[in-house]
C-alpha cells in the first residue's frame, strides 16, 4: 500500500495544472467561483479549449478522441479541473449520449454525431424523466409510433437540465405499448429544431432556470436517429446507468469551496473574532474538511480496484450520496457562516444545491442500488 | 396545565386562518410578493381590521391587553399562510415606543399602528455585529430638537415600506439608546432588495438625520432583549405553523405520488422519515408554546432568555430538518418555484437564523 | 392556553414530593441514583409502602384500590417518583396483568388475584416473545393443549424480564395450531411453581442479569387460569398495546439524570477546566437539555388531550422513541464524561441502556406504528 | 496510488487472520477473557511466532524494519478478531525505548519484546489529565542509581500483564521524562480490574520506585507524542477490522432473521441503515490508511498530527455510529453477551475514547 501519487502521476498533475494555469479563461474562473450564471457560450468556449488541447474525452477510445487516461488520470485531471475553477464539461453528450453510441451506434451515426460531440458543436440534453416516472423511469409514458421511415413521438420530458441550449435530445420513448414495461422502450436522438418541440422554463426556487418541461407535438424522428433496436432502450438505459460512476464526488470543486468557506469565514467577525476561531463553527468546518479528506481516499481506492481490473461493486453509489451531502454541507456552512447579513446569493445557492441529493438517481435510490446490488438484500 | 386555546384567542387565529384561506392563497401571494412594493397594503388594513395589531398593546395605549400566548395562534396561521407583510417588524418597533416612549411618541404612533395606518421597521443589526444586540457603532448626538442620526444598519427587515424606524445607536459616551425616526427624513439612504424569504428589506445609511430618543439615554439594552426576545418566540410560534404545512404537503406527495405502481409513502424508508419530520414538528410546537407563556410569565429576564434560546434551538433545529427532507422527499417537484413548499423551505431556512442561529442561542445558554 | 400547573395540581405535586420525602428510604433512594443492583426485595418493599399510602395502582378503578386521579396527576406522581429517585414500580403485574383481568377477567380472576397483584404478594413477569417472534408477535409459537380440565403448555419465551425473581408469569400461546396467524392465541396465567418450568439466565453484554429464556415442558395450566375465551389472546394483547403509552417518556427521571450528569461534569477537568465549562461539552448537555425540556411540554401537552377526553392517536409512540432516545443519550454523555478514567459502571450502563430502543415495542415498531396508524401511510 | 498490501503485509494479515480463525474464536476468546490473567500465554508466544512483536523495529534492533502500514492488516484482523493481548501497550512502551532508550535499555528490552518473554504497559494517564499528554505529576528524582519514580498512573492498559513498564513523569523542574521500570519492583501497587472492552487494566502506585531514564530529561513529551499518534493510527486499523465484523454480522443477521414471513433485511428503512454503516464503514477504513501511510511518510510532526487526529475523529464517529446501529438491528440479541456482536460493541465504544475522543482531536485540529 503507497497512498502517495507515483512520480508519473505526480508530474501528470503538474502538467494539467500548469496547463490550466494558461488556457483557463479568467472571466469563466472567476464566474465558476462566484457561482455567476454560465451561459450556452461560456460552457461552449471551456469546451473548445479542451477539445482543442485533445482533453475533452478522456474516457473516449483513442480512435474518437479519447486520451488513453487510467482511472486516477481521469481522476487526477477532474480533481484539477474542479479545484481550478473550470465550468463543468456537461455529461449529455460526452458521458452519456457519446457511450452509447460508442457502444450501440451503428458506424454511420458515430461519424455523424460523435465528432459533433468532441467538437462541442452540437449541444445536448437528456430527455429521461417524465411528470409520472422519475425514479420509476420505466413507467415512462412518451410513446414514438412508426410511420414509414419516422417515428411520430408525443409526449412530455421534464427536469430536462438546459433543453433551452438544446441543439439535440436523446430520448427514452415508448415504441411498443403493449409490451411489458422495461421492454416496449426505444432510445431515438432528436433535432430539437424538429417542429412540434415546445420548451417551458421550469423556474427553480432560487429562481433560476435550469430545468425544463419539453412537449412534443407530432414530432417526427427519422427512423435512422433510433440508436440499437426497436425495443432496447431499456437496455441502453441500464448501460449508461452503470457507465461513470466513479467521477461523481466531485473532490477538487469541494476542497475548492471548504477554502473558499474557510477564507469566508475568517472575515466574517463573531464576538469580535474571526468567525473560523469560534469552536462551534470550527468545528463544523473540521468535520465537513475530515468527510471531504475520507472521500477522497474513498474515491481513489476505488479507482485503484478499477484500475486492476476489478471494478467495485455498487458501493460506488456512496461517491454520489457523500459528494452531494459534502456540497450541500458545504452551501450550508456558507450560508450560516454569512449570517444575518444580506448576502442573499448564498442563501440561493444553498437552495439551488438541495437538488443534487435529488438528481442523477436520487441518494435514496442509490441507496437502493447498494443495498440491492452491493448487499444483497 | 391547559394547552388548548381560550375562545378569543382560537376565533382569532381562526380569523386569521380563514382570511390565509381565502385572500392569501399561493397565487395571490406570489402576486404581492411579485408586486414593486413587496406587500399589499389591502392585506395589511384587514389584518388592523381583524385586531391582530392592536392586540399586544395595553388598553391604555387603544390595544386589547394580549400577552404573547394569545398572540401565537396568529402567528401560526401567518407560518402557514407564509404572509410577509410587516407585521411583526411593526410589533417590534412600536414595543419599543409603548415600553419607553413619551406621551407623546406613544400618541404619534400607536394609533396609527393599532388602525393599519403607520408600519414600522426595527433597525438594529449592523456590520460584524451577527446576532450580538449589543454590538453598536451607529450614533447619535444632541441637535437643536431632539438628536441627529449616523451609521449604517444592516439588513432591516420591512424598512422599504416603513413610515417609521425605530433604530438603537449610542450617544454621549452613554451606552445604547433607542430613536424614533421618520423613515421619510433627510439623510436616509436605503439599499432595498428581498430576502431569501421574499421579505422586502434593505441596508440602511443613515447621515445626520433628525430623530428623537426612546426611554432613558443608553439604557436601552434590556428593552431591546426583550422585545427581541418577544419576537424570537413569536417567530418560534410562526415556524410551527410553516412547519406544519411542510408536514402535511409532503405527507400529501407520499400519498399521491406513485412510482413502482405504489405511492411512494409505501416505502418504509420515507414512513419512517416522515415520522422523525412529525416528531421534529411536535417537540418544536411544544418549545414554541413554552416561550410564549414565559414571555408572558417569566419572573425575571434570564429565565425568559433561558426559555427563548432554549426555544429557538429547537426550533432552529426542526426548521432544519424539516425544510430540507420536505423538499428531499418532494423529490424535483420540492425544488421548483411552482410549489409552496418550496417557499416553505424558504421561510424556515429564514427562521433557523432569525434572532440568532442555534450557536447563538447554545453560546447564551451556556453564558446563562 | 397556560402551562402553569394549577393550584390545585401545585399542591398535589407538593403532597407527592413531602410524602417521598419521608417515605422513601434512603438506602432505596441510594440504590437508584446509583444504578445498583435492585434485588427482589428491595422491588417488593418499595411496592408494599406504596400500597400501604394507597398509591400503587393510580389507574385502577377506586374499587380495586385505584387513586382517581387525572392524567396530569399520575403524571406529576410518575415525575415525583422518577426524580425522588424512587424504584421502579414494575409493569408486569399493575400495568399489564392487572388492566387485562379488568378489562377480561371473571369475577372469581379479579377476587384472586387483583389484591394479591396490588399487595405486591405475587411477583408477576411477562412471557410474550419467543425466539422466532419478537416483532412479528403474532408468529408466536408456544402450544396449549386442551386436555381435560387444563392445558398443557409446551414450548419457549425469551427476553422475560425478572423470571428469575417471578411468582406467576401471564403468557401469549397457541391454542389452535390450525388457526389463521393472529386467530388460536390465547392468555394464559402461569404459576411459575409448576412442575415442567426452567428459566436460563440471558446474561446481557454489561454483565447483569435482568432477562431470561423460560422454557416449558408439558406445563399443566388449570383451563380456570386462562383470561378471555379461548382464542381471544390477540385481542387481549392488541387492548395492551393501546393501554398505558402515556407515561413511558421517564421525564423525571431523566431530569434526576441529567442532574447528575451536570454535577458530574463539573467535577470532571478539561485544560485545567470543569468539562462543563468545556463548549463542545457543555453543547451536548444543553442539546439533551432542550430535548427534554420539549418532551415534557409534549408529554403534558398529550396528557391534557386525554384529560379532554380526546385521546392522541399513535403520535405518543414518538414519547417512548424520543424518552428512551433522551435516556441513551444520558447514560452516553456520562461516559464520555468520566473519559479516560476506570469507572467501568458509567460505561456498563451505557451499554446496557442500548436495550431500551429495541424492548417494549422496538423504536422502529413505533415509527411503523405512527407512520400507519397516525399518519395513514 | 496504490491501495493493496504488498505480498508481505498481505501474507502477514492473512496468518494472523487465520489464527484468530482457529485458535481465537469466540469460545476461546471467552476463556482468556474469563481466565486469573485475562489474556493466553500461549497466543502472545504464538504472536511472537507469527514476527508480529519485531517487525516494526529496525533492523539493528533486531526487527523487520516495518512501518504503521506494514502494521495495519494485522491490526484489522485483531479487530475483527478482539484480540485481547498486550499487543499495542507492548508496542507502544518498547518504541519509546528503542527510539530514545540507551544501548543497555535497548538490551534488556528489545530482544525480549521481539521473542514474546517481555510484555510492557505504557502507564501515561493520569487524574484530571483526561486525553492531554503533558499533563503529568508523577515525579521522578535523582536516587543513588538511576531514579525514583512517586505518584500515580490511571487506567493502565495491560499494566496487571506487564513485565516492565514505560512511565511519564517530570523531574528537576525539566519537564517531562519517560522512565523504565520493572514491574516487579518494590513500591509498586496495582488496584487491578477489567476495562469495558474485557481488557486487562490497572490504576498503578508508585512510592519511591527504582527506574532508569529514558532519553533526555525533559524532553520526552515530543516522543510521547509521536508513539501516541502512532498508536492512534494502529487502533483505527483495528477499529475498521472491529467495523466490518459489526457489518458483517449485522448484514448476515438482517438475511436470515424472519419477521412477518420475510427476512428483516426486505424493510427498506433497515436496508437504509446498513447501507449507511457500510458508507461510515468505507469513510472510517480511508482514514484509517491515510493515518497510517502519514506515520510512516509525514514531512514532520504538524502533519502526521493533522492527519492522526482527522482519522481519529472519523472513527470515533464510525465506532459509535455502526455499533450503535449493530445492537439495534440485531434487536434483543444484539443486547446478549452470548453473541460476539455485543463484544464487538464494547471494543468499538471503547476505541471511541482511546487516545481521545472526537471533540480531543477538533480541538487539536483546530490548534493545528
Amino acid at each position: 500500500m503507497d497512498l502517495n501519487y507515483s512520480p508519473e502521476e505526480q508530474a501528470f498533475r503538474e502538467e494539467v495544472r500548469g496547463w490550466l494555469r494558461e488556457n483557463l479563461p479568467a472571466d469563466l474562473r472567476e464566474k465558476v467561483s462566484t457561482h455567476a450564471h454560465l451561459a450556452k457560450d461560456d460552457l461552449q468556449r471551456w469546451h473548445r479549449i479542451l477539445a482543442a488541447r485533445g482533453w475533452v474525452a478522456p474516457s473516449w477510445p483513442k480512435e474518437w478522441g479519447g486520451t488513453g487516461w487510467d482511472p486516477v488520470q481521469r481522476y487526477i485531471f477532474e480533481e484539477e479541473s474542479g479545484y481550478a475553477g473550470a465550468p463543468p464539461l456537461l455529461p449529455f453528450g460526452l458521458s452519456m449520449c457519446g457511450p452509447v453510441l460508442l457502444k450501440f451506434g451503428t458506424d454511420e451515426q458515430k461519424r455523424r454525431f460523435l465528432p459533433r460531440i468532441y467538437g462541442g458543436d452540437d449541444f445536448w440534453c437528456q430527455g429521461y424523466s417524465e411528470p409520472g416516472s422519475g425514479s420509476d423511469l420505466a413507467s415512462l409514458k412518451t410513446r414514438a409510433t412508426r410511420e414509414g421511415g419516422h417515428y411520430v413521438v408525443n409526449g412530455q420530458k421534464t427536469w430536462t437540465t438546459l433543453a433551452h441550449y438544446g441543439d439535440w435530445i436523446f430520448c427514452l420513448v415508448r415504441t411498443d405499448a403493449a409490451a411489458k414495461k422495461q421492454e416496449g422502450i426505444s432510445f431515438l436522438l432528436i433535432d430539437m429544431k424538429t417542429p412540434g418541440i415546445t420548451v417551458r422554463p421550469l423556474i427553480l426556487m432560487d429562481g433560476g432556470h435550469e430545468v425544463n418541461e419539453v412537449f412534443f407535438d407530432d414530432v417526427k424522428v427519422p427512423v435512422e436517429n433510433r440508436v440499437a433496436d426497436e425495443g432496447m432502450g431499456w437496455t441502453v438505459a441500464k448501460y449508461l446507468l452503470g457507465h461513470e460512476r466513479m467521477n461523481t464526488a466531485r473532490i477538487g470543486t469541494s476542497r475548492r469551496e471548504l477554502e473558499n468557506l474557510k477564507e469566508f469565514a475568517a472575515t466574517q467577525r463573531k464576538n469580535g473574532r474571526a468567525l473560523l476561531e469560534d469552536t462551534r463553527f470550527r468545528d463544523k468546518i473540521s468535520r465537513l474538511e475530515v468527510e471531504l479528506m475520507a472521500l477522497e481516499i474513498t474515491n481513489l481506492r476505488f479507482l485503484d480496484q478499477l484500475r486492476g481490473g476489478r471494478p467495485p461493486g455498487a458501493e460506488v453509489s456512496m461517491l454520489k450520496i457523500t459528494g452531494t451531502e459534502i456540497q450541500q454541507r458545504l452551501t450550508e456552512l456558507m450560508m450560516e457562516a454569512a449570517g444575518p447579513t444580506s448576502d442573499i446569493a448564498l442563501a440561493q445557492r444553498y437552495c439551488n444545491y438541495r437538488k443534487t441529493s435529488i438528481y442523477a438517481g436520487s441518494n435514496e435510490i442509490q441507496r437502493n442500488i447498494i443495498a440491492k446490488m452491493s448487499l444483497g438484500l | 396545565m391547559k394547552f388548548d386555546y381560550n375562545e378569543e384567542q382560537r376565533l382569532l387565529s381562526d380569523s386569521v386562518r380563514r382570511f390565509v384561506a381565502q385572500d392569501y392563497g399561493f397565487e395571490a401571494r406570489r402576486a404581492i410578493v411579485a408586486s414593486k412594493e413587496g406587500m399589499s397594503a389591502t392585506v395589511w388594513s384587514t389584518l388592523a381590521e381583524l385586531g391582530l395589531l392592536g392586540l399586544p398593546f395595553s388598553s391604555d395605549d387603544g390595544g386589547f391587553g394580549g400577552g404573547a400566548v394569545d398572540l401565537m395562534g396568529v402567528m401560526e396561521a401567518m407560518g402557514e399562510g407564509l404572509v410577509v407583510e410587516p407585521y411583526l417588524s411593526t410589533l417590534m418597533a412600536s414595543r419599543c415606543v409603548a415600553a419607553a416612549g413619551t406621551d407623546e411618541q406613544k400618541q404619534r404612533i400607536l394609533p396609527g399602528v393599532i388602525d393599519g395606518s403607520i408600519r414600522m421597521a426595527f433597525a438594529q443589526g449592523e456590520k460584524d455585529a451577527r446576532f450580538d444586540l449589543d454590538h453598536v457603532q451607529a450614533r447619535a448626538t444632541r441637535a437643536k430638537e431632539g438628536f441627529a442620526l449616523e451609521g449604517e444598519k444592516l439588513a432591516v427587515v420591512h424598512a422599504p415600506v416603513a413610515d417609521f424606524l425605530v433604530v438603537s445607536a449610542r450617544s454621549g459616551g452613554k451606552g445604547i439608546s433607542l430613536f424614533l425616526v421618520d423613515a421619510k427624513s433627510a439623510g436616509i439612504t436605503l439599499r432595498s432588495y428581498r430576502t431569501l424569504d421574499e421579505m422586502p428589506a434593505a441596508d440602511i445609511s443613515f447621515r445626520n438625520v433628525p430623530c428623537t430618543l426612546v426611554g432613558t439615554e443608553g439604557e436601552a439594552l434590556p428593552i431591546i432583549e426583550a422585545v427581541v426576545d418577544f419576537a424570537t418566540a413569536l417567530v418560534c410560534a410562526e415556524a410551527v405553523g410553516a412547519l406544519k404545512y411542510a408536514n402535511d404537503a409532503t405527507l400529501e406527495y407520499l400519498k399521491t405520488r406513485k412510482q413502482f405502481g405504489v405511492p411512494i409513502g409505501a416505502f418504509q424508508a420515507l414512513q419512517h422519515r416522515m415520522v422523525d419530520m412529525v416528531i421534529s414538528y411536535e417537540q418544536a410546537k411544544s418549545m414554541a408554546s413554552l416561550a410564549c407563556a414565559k414571555i408572558d410569565s417569566a419572573k425575571d429576564a434570564a429565565e425568559r432568555k433561558r426559555v427563548v434560546s432554549a426555544a429557538k434551538i429547537r426550533i432552529a433545529d426542526a426548521c432544519r430538518h424539516v425544510s430540507q427532507e420536505s423538499v428531499q422527499l418532494h423529490g424535483g417537484m420540492g425544488m421548483s418555484e411552482e410549489l409552496k413548499v418550496s417557499h416553505t423551505f424558504r421561510r424556515l431556512t429564514a427562521i433557523a437564523q432569525q434572532f440568532g442561529d442555534a450557536d447563538h442561542h447554545l453560546e447564551r445558554l451556556a453564558r446563562g
